[in-house]
C-alpha cells in the first residue's frame, strides 16, 4: 500500500541508487547503446529529489505526478517518456487505489504505450513484468528483481538503440532494466510492498 | 494550406535546425518549427520542447517527423499536451519532411501528401 | 574494423556535422567525416569537399550517405577522383548512416550492414 | 568545328548571356525547384571566365577541362556536376576529333551518366537531345532551341528538385532546359557549327 511517507522514501532511496549506481549504468549503455542511461537517470531523478523537497507534497497522487513531470522534462533519453508515462499512469490510478500492484500494472500499460514493447525485447519491460506478478502473488523479493534483470542478458533488443546492433546486443544486461531493478529493490527497502 | 506546418524533431540541435534550412530553400511559405535536443542542449529528446515548437508553429494541422525511436516517444507525449492536430510520420526525417513541404508550398492536399510519404516508412 | 569510416554528405553544413555528432554518440571508434553545402558554406554540395571528406577519413573503405539527388551526383563525381574504395547508399541519410556506424563500432561485416541498411532504401 | 578562337568567344558569350539572365533561371527555379539556378550558373561560369582570362589556355581540350573543373567546383547545385560532367566527357573527346555534333553527343552521355534522366524527364536532356540531333542534320537553328526549350513547359518532371511537386511542375519551363537553351544558342552565334 502506498502512503505519502513511504513514497517518499521510495523516491528518495531510487534517487540514492541511481546516483550511486550512474556509472554503472552508463556502462552498461555503452557497448548496445549511446552511454547515456546513468547520466540521463540521474539528471531525472536529482530533479525529482529536489522537486519534492521544496514541494512537500501531501498526498500520493501529487507525489507521482510531480515525479512524472520531473522525468519526463529532465531525463532526455528513451527513459524519460518511458518511466515519466510509468509514474504519470500510477499518479492517474492513485486517486482511486493505493494498491501496489494495480498501480504498478498501470505504470507497465503506461511503458507499453508509449514504447510499444513486448516482453523479451530486451527492455525495462523485462523487469517490470516478472516484478508485477511477484507482487500479485505477495512473492516479491530481491532475487525475483536480480533474476529478471540478469535474464536481459541473454536477450536480443528489437527495441531502442541496442535493437541496431542486432545479434550483438547478446551478452549485454539491458540498462533500463538495471535501472528498473533498482527502482524495485528500493521499493522492497522502503516497505511499500507489506 | 496555409493552416499547416512542419515540425522538426531530433535528438541533436543542429540537424533540427539544419533541416528546417533545408526545407526553407523550397517551401518559402510554410512554417517550420524545430525542437533538436534536450533542454539543456545536449543530444536527446524533450518533450516539453517539442511541444513549444508546436505551439510556436503558424499552423494549426502539424506535420511532424523525427530521428529516432526514443524522439517519438516524446513526440507522442508532446501531442497528448497539445491542442493542435499533429500528424506524425515515421518517414525518412530529411527527405520526408523536404517532400512534405515541398508539397505544402504548391498546396497540395493531405491525402497526396500521406500518399508520397508513404514509401519513405522506414521506421 | 577499423578500415572503414562513415562519410557524410548534405546540403546543409549543420546537417552533416549534426548526423556527424549523433552517429559519435553509438560509434566513438568509427572515423566520421563530412562534407556540407557549397564551397563558399552554402546550400549545395562541392564535389571537392566531399572528396576531401573521403581523404581526411581514417577510413580505406568507405560507407557514404547523402540527403538530395544532386548531392549523389557530387558524389560520384568525387567516387571518380579517390583512390579509396567508396560504397554509396541510397538510403535514409540520419537513419542509415546512424545504422552503418552503430553496426561497424561493434565490428560487424560489410555484408551483414548492407543487409541491414536495404529496408532503409528510399532514393 | 570547334577552334580555339570559336571555342573561346561560345563561352564567353554564354557567360555574358548567363549574367544577363541569372534573375530570370532563378525566377524559373522558384516555383519547381530552390530558386538558385540562376546564382548557380552565374557563380560557375564566371568562374569559367575568370579562369580563361587568366590561363590563357590554347588548345580546345585544355578550354573544355578547364570550363569544366570550373563548374564543377563552383555551382553547387545539380546543374554543377551535369554541366560540369558534359564538359569532361566533351574535353576527353576534342583531343580525338573537334566535331561538333560527335562532341555534343559525348557530353550529353555524360549528362546522362551522371544524372540517369531520359528525354520527357524535364530536365536539360530535352533540350540537348534535339540539339544533337539538328546539329547532325546540319539543321540547328535559333527556332529549335527555342521550341525544345518550350517544350518542357508541358512536361512533368521525374528527376530532380521539381520531382518533388510532382503534377505540380507541370506548366512551368524548366530551369536547365532554358540555360541549355542559352548555351546552344550562344554556340550558334559563335559560329561554332558552321
Ligand atoms: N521502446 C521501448 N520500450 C521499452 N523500453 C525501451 C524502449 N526503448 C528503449 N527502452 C529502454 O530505455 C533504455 C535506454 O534508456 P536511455 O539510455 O536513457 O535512452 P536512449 O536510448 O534514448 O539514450 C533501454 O535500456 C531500454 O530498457
Ligand atoms: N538527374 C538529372 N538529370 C538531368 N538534369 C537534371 C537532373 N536533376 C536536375 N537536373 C537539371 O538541373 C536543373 C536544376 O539545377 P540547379 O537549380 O542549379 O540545381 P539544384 O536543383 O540542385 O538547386 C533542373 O532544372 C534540371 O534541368
Ligand atoms: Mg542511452
Ligand atoms: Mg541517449
Ligand atoms: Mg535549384
Ligand atoms: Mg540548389
Amino acid at each position: 500500500m502506498l502512503t505519502v511517507e513511504n513514497t517518499l522514501k521510495w523516491l528518495e532511496l531510487f534517487n540514492a541508487k541511481i546516483q550511486a549506481e550512474k556509472d554503472y549504468l552508463s556502462e552498461l549503455d555503452t557497448p548496445i547503446g549511446d552511454g547515456d542511461h546513468g547520466n540521463n537517470m540521474s539528471r531525472g531523478l536529482l530533479a525529482v529529489h529536489e522537486a519534492l523537497t521544496t514541494q512537500s507534497a501531501t498526498d500520493v497522487p501529487s507525489i507521482l505526478k510531480t515525479t512524472a513531470m520531473m522525468l519526463i522534462s529532465k531525463v532526455g533519453g528513451a527513459s524519460g517518456p518511458l518511466y515519466g508515462t510509468a509514474f504519470l499512469e500510477m499518479a492517474k490510478l492513485s486517486s482511486t487505489t493505493l494498491e501496489v500492484a494495480p498501480l504498478l500494472a498501470a505504470g507497465l500499460a503506461g511503458i507499453q504505450k508509449r514504447g510499444h514493447a513486448q516482453v523479451g525485447e530486451k527492455t525495462l519491460i523485462d523487469v517490470w513484468t516478472p516484478v508485477i506478478q511477484a507482487v500479485e502473488a505477495d512473492m516479491l523479493d530481491g532475487a525475483t528483481i536480480e533474476t529478471a534483470v540478469m535474464a536481459t542478458k541473454d536477450m536480443q533488443a528489437t527495441k531502442g538503440r541496442a535493437s541496431y546492433v542486432g545479434e550483438r546486443s547478446i551478452g549485454h544486461i539491458d540498462p533500463g532494466a538495471a535501472s528498473s531493478g533498482y527502482l524495485f529493490t528500493t521499493m522492497l527497502m522502503a516497505g511499500v510492498v507489506s | 494550406m496555409s493552416d499547416y506546418g512542419v515540425v522538426i524533431v531530433s535528438h541533436v540541435p543542429e540537424i533540427a535546425t539544419g533541416v528546417a534550412a533545408l526545407i526553407n530553400e523550397v517551401a518559402t511559405d510554410v512554417s517550420v518549427t524545430t525542437a533538436g535536443g534536450t533542454d539543456e542542449g545536449g543530444v536527446g529528446t524533450s518533450a516539453l520542447k517539442i511541444q513549444s515548437a508546436f505551439e510556436s508553429n503558424a499552423g494549426q494541422c502539424l506535420l511532424a517527423f523525427y530521428d529516432l525511436g526514443s524522439a517519438k516517444m516524446n513526440l507522442e507525449l508532446a501531442q497528448e499536451l497539445t491542442n493542435k492536430k499533429v500528424y506524425l510520420y515515421d518517414v525518412a526525417l530529411i527527405e520526408g519532411s523536404y517532400t512534405a513541404a515541398a508539397l505544402l508550398q504548391v498546396g497540395t492536399d493531405l491525402a497526396t501528401i500521406e500518399a508520397q510519404l508513404a514509401p519513405l516508412k522506414i521506421k
